[in-house]
């Protein structure tokens, strides 16, 4: 077991994310994908703990930072959604395009 | 033997995060994702990180089955009876993915990673413990902060009530009243409601 | 030091206990009932080997995969979580993080009784898999809150050495009440029994579990019975002192204080009226969570001051 | 023990009355009595077994008393005084009176004097010495509901105290000179620019205290007291005070070389120039008051001189007679209603007692031979002369002006009134309990001229732990004599001439009545620049000072005004300028503004590419 | 034991907000008994420390805080802080028990200033720069509200001038903190580390601007000339428990802070810059004086006589700083007379305020012109007055004279003509205060004066019993403290000792 497998993998799932979010429509759909592309974030940091700075658990750290992300995200943006949703019945990013310049 | 596992969970998770994106019912998309948290944690279980693996599982079972009720709530045919697609500029999106994906892959392959300092045999989860409670409490308290202030702002967002419904018409009624009868407290709705 | 015959005994005795308080509990069903007391014992047999008999009833359009990997998962949890639970000297894997997956594992349950209300494609298994979340998300939290204080009280979050710290001195059940109320609560919570089984209330005909039926039934409720037992077998080592006790020998504390408190959770059971979801939900915000943060924050500083 | 009995039982007694107030006004004459009498034993003890005491107060600086052969003479006449005193206000102070209060700071006041009469170090000297002049505020402002009287205790406290910054600067200077503990008679032993500065210090205060030139004016509105205060105060307490402190610093004045003449010059100066002042009075009391500097000015004469055996004689004698003449006039002040000299004619005669008594104190006072005072000024003017003639000449002249007025006191009360304005008969005899001091204390003012003869000077000097006095040579004596003789002899024929003829007193010169104007020169030299200076410096404070910060404010805004006037077009030019360029960039920025998430996240990834790349291309 | 001590007013404060408003009568009492208990403590804590070593730090205690920052929440008590904690345990009860009858918002006022005892109390004991910085603030903002929300009508603005001067002082003294955190190695605020580093020993420049923000911070706050113009509107505008707070502790945080801080920390600089504060504090003695000499406002001149009292505190300081090492025993009494004039200023001015306060409970005004022969309707409220009067003058037998006789004998050897100077101030005093007080107590009676409103004397009340158990344990203790001060004395004295050892190199 190496690092740069570890590192592909979380490539792959960062990827997989990265797809999700800018191919969906559902504003849910799109929260996975960033989902995903956090978790990839999560492996690569407890990879470089385990093979680059075992000695300090600062990347650890960081995995706890990440995940924070992922609740604050998941949070955010149900919340979001709930209050478009009450709005206008939607859950369309294309349909909330209120942030047009 | 841990490589077997790792091989198969690393492929398991990927294939589980491609699934989600692919099957029509949003139950087994979230529960695809679920599963893909589950397998990209037993690689981190791996690196002898049990704490950080195990709270990963847990965390996202609850945040999968809190996001599986609002796929119900928002999308139209959850149970995806009728084969459906709600995606855009599909092709961009696949190319952007697999372009990062190799740049990524190859960075992580060419790039002459330094060989990791002394291992402290410590154990991982007391050394992050100390971490967190010592030189890193700063980033403790912001996550803290941030964590609080999405629960307040969310709630804000998200609840149906404004401070007028809360209080009926006399905005001086103490306590408010409590749409959902029961419980604690509360004061059952005025006359105009019924 | 995981020698497979622990795991046998491990598995052997939850299922034991799961068979005894199945029974128990029909047992108090019949007496409520007036039906014939004796009958209650070969009950859970007799309706185990009716359930395995008995063909799968099959609803269009029901999501099968989903409602059999939860009804499957139920039972995985709760023998997954024993892995934690010492016994006699040390648990079959003591993980240096047993608290925290014994945590996950219970919350696997969330996702089991899920799958299995949407799986099996009808209203009322949605409603009663919705309620088990509203549940969840009511109890979940004073329950983590329970287990951090249990794990500050013994700084440790092995299970062993949260059992060996209430060696010679106080069992955290006095020390910690809050805390040891509100994990008996979130028992009855997690195996979705007693007060707590709205989830699968009569209401709404068996809610959740209203379409399974053969093996699924029986692994579902057997599931049900496993988690309940392990919840109580957890108890023990968290707040019960372990295995400390005079005269006998320490595995046979951990047995009797184990079926002392199912013996409590089944009769509670029993005898607790149902309380709805959204009504515990605010009892739960607005007395157990802040009850349980105070307790930890007391139990901190008696750390701190080195009073534990 | 006897030492400290004797300052707390006075002390202890005065707590008690001036804290129970009325409620003890009934018991606090026979209290004060008593507490006097007891202190004039423990006086006499004190004085003959000589201890001493001590407490620690400040870290290194003890609260210290001690009996030497100056304080045991002090003592015992403070005591004495003091008993006749009390004896005295018994009559005095009428049942209406506020009693307790006045006889609470009567002993309070006479505690506070008995540890200046002990006390061994400056800080114990200054602490009693300051409380002995806030008593006195409160007895001379004992009539507070009477206009002007707070005023004059509030005067004769200010005066003194202002001397008193001289005590504080000495206790410094000592300390800096290192002066074991600031103790009083080390002070010789120090060397150097300190101890002068010590010792001009304590002379300072001293003079104050005992109203040499240039403080007398306070001793005039003293008067404003009741009788029995001015009696204590001016014979042997306060203002003797000041002369006994410069004789017990009179080793360290003597160290010094200038000191000495310098004091000298002013005790001289002030017997002579106050002896005047005396002469001018209309007012008995005044007059005393005068006299009494007058008298003092030969205590610091003998200091100066070095004279310390002539000037305890001329204290213990001068506290005898001024306090007899003193009671003599509160008596007939309380009896007859007046203190003016010309009402006062042939008081005498209606009052015997008071008048014999009297007499015998202002014969004493005028230096007759062989009186008290007359021995104890030829002492003093013995040891001057070999100082200096000058000084001896001075001195001779203030004493016939203390014979001038005494005469002059004299001959008023003596004079059988004119028909025109008889003393009213009617008017209240002088209650016993006035009149009993009166004797002993006049056979005190008469005996205590054996204090000359010489072996009981000798004795004396002894006491003392002084050289003996120079005795001085018979023709002084004669020649004081005889010049005392004369001019009592020609003021009382003239005097009695003047006021026969028309009801006129001599020498009645308005400049000197009024105490050479010295209160206006005051006020004019120091209390009006004050006063001023004060003024102006509150003004100074609420105009310029607390103006200060919104001054600041206001530039700010005069500031902002000019910059709105002129720079403002070029601004507005830039601005507008900036505004446009601002506005094209917007509009170009707003561009990829499409409000679609996935594109905002397609830039995102450009951005991050170009990042990437950036970051690979710099290391 | 120092930390219940500190936080018990905080705490009792914390639990009274739960208490309902139907329950307010009770507010008073309970805050009496909390200043009661907290004495007693105190009492109890200043016994150990006599029985105890009676030198150096007792109660020592240090938990980490911001270890980041090199910052811990270190506390303790010494010579100099235990009297003064003392004085601030005495003052509070004095407050509480004159403010039994308090009307007016009783509840916020007693949270308030129970709070504001915590926040005293912890400066006092502080011995960390940043603990030490954010009491000195909290004590603006409580005081800013005292001051604000129970004045009198001019109060707003007055409280106003009052926080944002004060504030920027603070706001100097953190700049000066932070200097001295940069200049020690490692890092520290602590203020024991930084006396064992000296840290600006080498550095004369540096030293002396930061020693120059520090003690422009805390001479805003002592008062000294010329910083002290928010003093007398803050004074006349308070409510009296504000004002005796305000004159009795708050002023003494500026003080205590050159004591604690500036001539510890910066030992070689204070020695070079001695003079200077010599002469602030002689102008500070002498302009006080003169300015109280000149007003009319009963108040306004207690105000102005506090700068003068604080110029003496700073005279003394500065002349043990002039002092070379020959004269120690002097420059050791000037120090010790400076703490002791801390003390006895809280204890007389507190009961002038007091007093004051009884004076406006009756008249309705504070215009000395506008009483006159109060002596024959009111004796007792005479009484107190007379002898808060003697006291705050520096007559002998109260602690005032105790101070000031020390301060002098200790500075004037190495200050002579400023020293000097100075003692004309005492006569200065003691003529204002006399006139104040035969203007308002003697004399025939009410004197015809225009514009002042008449006040109801011949009705006017004697002191009620809350008063007087106010006024009267202040003024016994300073007429304990004159006569045998050697209790007091020595407990400060070895601090002293110490302190002039560092200063006087």
């Amino acid at each position: 077991m190496i690092l740069s497998l570890y590192l592909i993998l979380a490539a792959g799932l960062f990827a997989v994310g990265l797809y999700g979010l800018l191919s969906q429509q559902s504003i849910v759909m799109i929260m996975m994908g960033i989902e995903l592309a956090i978790n990839g974030v999560i492996v690569a940091a407890a990879a470089v703990w385990y093979f680059i700075v075992p000695g300090s658990p600062d990347a650890q750290t960081v995995v706890l930072v990440a995940m924070t992300a992922m609740a604050v995200e998941m949070g955010m943006g149900f919340a979001v959604t709930t209050a478009i949703f009450r709005a206008r019945d939607v859950d369309m990013v294309d349909s909330a395009s209120d942030l047009k310049g | 033997m841990d490589a077997i596992a790792f091989g198969v969970c690393s492929v398991g998770s990927i294939a589980a995060g491609i699934t989600v994106f692919r099957v029509a019912s949003m139950a087994r998309a979230t529960f695809a994702l679920l599963a893909s948290f589950v397998l990209a944690a037993v690689p981190i279980l791996l690196l002898g990180l049990t704490y950080l693996g195990v709270l990963v599982i847990l965390m996202m079972v609850m945040e999968m089955m809190i996001m599986v009720v609002f796929m119900l709530m928002y999308m139209m045919n959850p149970a995806g009876l009728m084969p459906m697609k709600m995606v855009h500029n599909n092709r961009v999106s696949t190319i952007v993915a697999a372009v990062v994906f190799v740049v990524l892959a190859v960075g992580a392959t060419v790039t002459p990673w330094p060989h990791g300092g002394r291992r402290s045999n410590a154990d991982p989860t007391k050394a992050l413990g100390l971490d967190v409670m010592g030189p890193h409490m700063l980033v403790m308290v912001i996550i803290g902060l941030v964590l609080f202030a999405t629960m307040v702002s969310a709630i804000v967002l998200a609840s149906a009530r404004g401070r007028y419904d809360r209080y009926g018409d006399d905005l001086r009624v103490r306590p408010p009243q409590d749409p959902v009868q029961g419980g604690l407290g509360g004061r059952r709705r005025g006359g105009l409601q019924r | 030091m995981t020698s497979p015959w622990n795991a046998l005994i491990a598995v052997s005795l939850l299922g034991g206990f799961s068979y005894a308080a199945a029974s128990a509990s029909v047992l108090l069903r019949h007496r409520a009932s007036g039906a014939r007391l004796a009958a209650a014992w070969s009950a859970p047999t007799r309706e185990g080997a009716r359930l395995l008999v008995a063909q799968r009833s099959v609803v269009v359009g029901s999501d099968r995969a989903l409602a059999r990997i939860g009804s499957a998962l139920l039972p995985l949890a709760a023998i997954m979580a024993v892995l934690v639970v010492p016994l006699g000297a040390h648990a079959i894997s003591d993980l240096s993080v047993g608290v925290v997956w014994f945590n996950a594992m219970e919350v696997l349950a969330w996702a089991a009784v899920w799958m299995v209300g949407w799986g099996s494609n009808a209203p009322w298994g949605v409603i009663g898999a919705n309620r088990f979340l509203a549940q969840g998300l009511s109890y979940e939290l004073p329950h983590m809150f329970a287990l951090i204080t249990v794990a500050v009280g013994a700084n440790s979050l092995q299970v062993n050495q949260i059992a060996a710290a209430q060696h010679g001195q106080l069992w955290f059940a006095l020390t910690m009440p809050a805390a040891f109320i509100v994990y008996l609560i979130s028992i009855m919570g997690f195996s979705f029994w007693g007060p707590f089984d709205q989830s699968v209330g009569r209401d709404i005909v068996g809610g959740a579990a209203s379409q399974l039926s053969g093996v699924d039934r029986l692994a579902f409720c057997g599931g049900r019975y496993l988690l309940l037992t392990v919840g109580s077998a957890m108890a023990v080592p968290f707040f019960l002192g372990g295995e400390a006790g005079p005269l006998l020998p320490g595995w046979a504390w951990l047995l009797i204080k184990t079926a002392a408190v199912l013996a409590v959770l089944v009769w509670v059971g029993h005898r607790m009226p149902p309380i709805r979801m959204e009504r515990f939900a605010e009892i739960s915000w607005m007395v157990l969570l802040p009850a349980t943060i105070v307790q930890a924050l007391a139990v901190s500083i008696f750390v701190l001051v080195g009073w534990m | 023990m006897p030492l400290v009995l004797l300052v707390m039982l006075p002390a202890a007694a005065a707590v008690v009355l001036l804290l129970r107030g009325r409620r003890t006004d009934a018991a606090a004459p026979a209290i004060a009595v008593a507490v006097a009498v007891i202190d004039l034993g423990l006086a006499i003890v004190a004085a003959i077994a000589r201890p001493s005491a001590e407490v620690t107060a400040l870290n290194s600086i003890p609260g210290a008393v001690a009996v030497d052969g100056l304080a045991a003479i002090a003592m015992v006449t403070v005591a004495a005084v003091f008993l006749a005193v009390v004896v005295f206000a018994c009559g005095d102070i009428g049942r209406g009176e506020a009693r307790s209060r006045f006889f609470g700071t009567m002993l309070l006041f006479v505690a506070a004097m008995f540890v200046t009469v002990t006390a061994v170090n400056i800080f114990t000297l200054l602490a009693a010495w300051e409380i002995m002049g806030a008593t006195s505020y409160a007895l001379i402002g004992f009539w507070w509901s009477e206009p002007g009287k707070a005023r004059s205790g509030l005067i004769a406290f200010i005066t003194t105290r202002s001397a008193d910054v001289g005590m504080y600067v000495a206790a410094g200077a000592a300390l800096a000179a290192g002066a074991a503990g600031l103790n009083l008679a080390r002070l010789d032993e120090v060397a150097g620019g300190w101890r002068d500065i010590a010792l001009a210090g304590l002379a300072l205060a001293a003079l104050g205290k005992s109203a040499q030139l240039p403080f007398s004016f306070w001793l005039s509105h003293a008067m404003a007291g009741p009788s029995p205060v001015s009696a204590l105060l001016h014979s042997a307490a306060m203002v003797a005070a000041g002369g006994y402190l410069l004789l017990r610093i009179e080793p360290g004045i003597t160290a010094t070389g200038w000191l000495g003449p310098v004091v000298a010059w002013i005790g001289a100066l002030t017997a002579l120039l106050l002896g005047a002042v005396a002469v001018a009075q209309r007012d008995l009391k005044q007059l005393l008051a005068a006299s009494t500097c007058s008298q003092i000015g030969f205590i610091v004469l003998a200091a100066g001189v070095g004279g310390v055996a002539g000037g305890a004689t001329q204290f213990v004698a001068h506290a005898a007679v001024k306090s007899l003449l003193f009671l003599v006039a509160g008596a007939w002040l309380a009896a007859l209603g007046t203190k003016n000299l010309l009402r006062l004619r042939g008081a005498a005669r209606t009052h015997p007692v008071a008048g014999i008594t009297f007499t015998v104190g202002a014969l004493a006072l005028g230096g007759l031979p062989p009186l008290s005072i007359w021995v104890a000024k030829d002492q003093i003017l013995s040891a001057a002369l070999p100082a200096s003639t000058a000084l001896y000449t001075v001195g001779l002249a203030a004493a016939a002006l203390s014979a001038a007025y005494s005469a002059k006191a004299l001959a008023v009360i003596w004079t059988r009134p004119a028909s025109v304005a008889p003393l009213d008969v009617r008017a209240g005899r002088i209650p016993v309990s006035e009149l009993l001091p009166l004797p002993a204390l006049a056979i005190a003012a008469t005996v205590l001229g054996v204090l000359g003869v010489p072996p009981l000077a000798a004795a004396w000097s002894r006491t003392l732990g002084t050289p003996d006095a120079p005795t001085s040579p018979p023709w002084e004596f004669a020649m004081s004599a005889t010049l005392a003789v004369t001019v009592i002899v020609l003021v009382v024929w003239w005097q009695h001439r003047r006021l026969t003829r028309s009801d006129e007193l001599v020498a009645d010169t308005a400049w000197l009545r009024d105490w050479l104007k010295m209160e206006a020169g005051i006020d004019v030299i120091v209390v009006r620049p004050i006063r001023a200076l004060s003024a102006w410096c509150s003004r100074f404070d609420d105009r310029v000072l607390s103006q200060a910060v919104t001054t600041v404010g206001s530039a700010v805004l005069r500031l902002s005004r000019v910059v709105n006037a002129r720079l403002e077009w070029a601004i507005a030019a830039a601005v507008a300028f900036v505004a446009d360029g601002a506005r094209r960039l917007a509009t170009a920025a707003v561009r990829p503004q499409t409000g679609l998430l996935h594109q905002y996240y397609d830039q995102a990834i450009v951005g991050m590419a170009v990042l990437v790349a950036v970051f690979i291309l710099m290391r | 034991m120092l930390s219940i001590i500190v936080f018990l007013p905080a705490i009792v404060a914390a639990l009274l907000l739960f208490v309902p408003r139907k329950r307010v009568r009770l507010f008073p009492w309970i805050w009496v008994a909390t200043s009661a208990v907290d004495l007693a403590l105190i009492i109890v804590a200043w016994t150990g420390y006599i029985v105890g070593t009676g030198t150096g730090f007792g109660y020592e205690e240090n938990v980490r805080w911001l270890p980041m920052l090199g910052s811990g929440y270190h506390i303790a008590v010494d010579g100099f802080s235990l009297p003064i904690v003392a004085l601030t345990g005495v003052l509070f009860l004095a407050c509480a028990v004159y403010s039994l009858r308090e009307q007016r918002r009783t509840r916020s006022w007693v949270i308030l200033f129970l709070f504001l005892q915590t926040v005293s109390l912890g400066l006092f004991v502080s011995l960390d720069l940043l603990v030490f910085f954010v009491f000195f603030d909290l004590s603006i903002v409580a005081m800013y509200f005292i001051i604000a929300g129970w004045g009198h009508p001019g109060a707003a603005r007055a409280a106003l001038q009052f926080f944002l001067y004060t504030f920027v002082g603070s706001l100097a003294l953190l700049l000066g903190f932070i200097g001295l955190y940069l200049a020690s190695t490692p890092h520290t605020f602590d203020m024991v580390q930084l006396v064992h580093q000296d840290p600006l020993k080498g550095d004369p420049v540096v030293a002396g601007i930061i020693l120059f923000a520090i003690s422009l911070g805390l001479a805003v706050k002592t008062p000294t000339v010329p910083f002290h113009t928010w003093l007398p509107p803050a004074h006349t505008e308070a409510p009296t428990a504000g004002s005796v707070i305000l004159a009795g502790i708050l002023l003494k945080m500026g003080t205590y802070g050159f004591v604690r801080i500036a001539m510890p920390i910066l030992p070689q600089a204070w020695r070079d810059y001695a003079l200077v504060f010599v002469i602030v504090g002689v102008v500070s003695v002498l302009y006080g004086a003169l300015v109280a000499l000149a007003q009319t406002n009963l108040k306004r001149m207690i105000a102005y006589t506090s700068v003068n009292h604080m110029g003496y505190i700073i005279l003394g300081l500065g002349a043990a700083g002039l002092a070379t090492g020959s004269n120690v025993q002097a420059s050791a009494l000037a120090v010790s007379g400076a703490v002791t004039q801390m003390v006895s200023h809280g204890l007389l001015t507190g009961a002038l305020f007091l007093l004051a306060g009884v004076l406006y409970a009756r008249g309705g005004t504070y215009d000395i012109g506008a009483y006159g022969g109060l002596a024959k309707t009111v004796p007792v409220f005479t009484g107190l007055m007379a002898v808060a009067v003697f006291g705050s003058l520096g007559l002998p037998g109260f602690s005032g004279f105790i101070a000031e006789f020390q301060i002098f004998t200790g500075s004037l050897g190495s200050a002579p003509v400023p020293t000097a100077l100075s003692v004309i101030g005492i006569v200065i005093t003691a003529a204002l205060l006399l006139r104040m007080f035969q203007r308002i107590f003697l004399g025939a009676g009410q004197r015809s004066h225009d514009e002042a409103p008449p006040a109801p004397q011949a009705s006017m009340k004697d002191v009620f019993s809350r008063e007087f158990f106010a006024v009267a344990p202040l003024l016994a203790l300073s007429v304990v403290i004159g006569i045998l001060p050697a209790f007091l004395l020595h407990v400060i004295d070895p601090a002293a000792r110490a302190l002039v050892a560092l200063v006087g190199g």
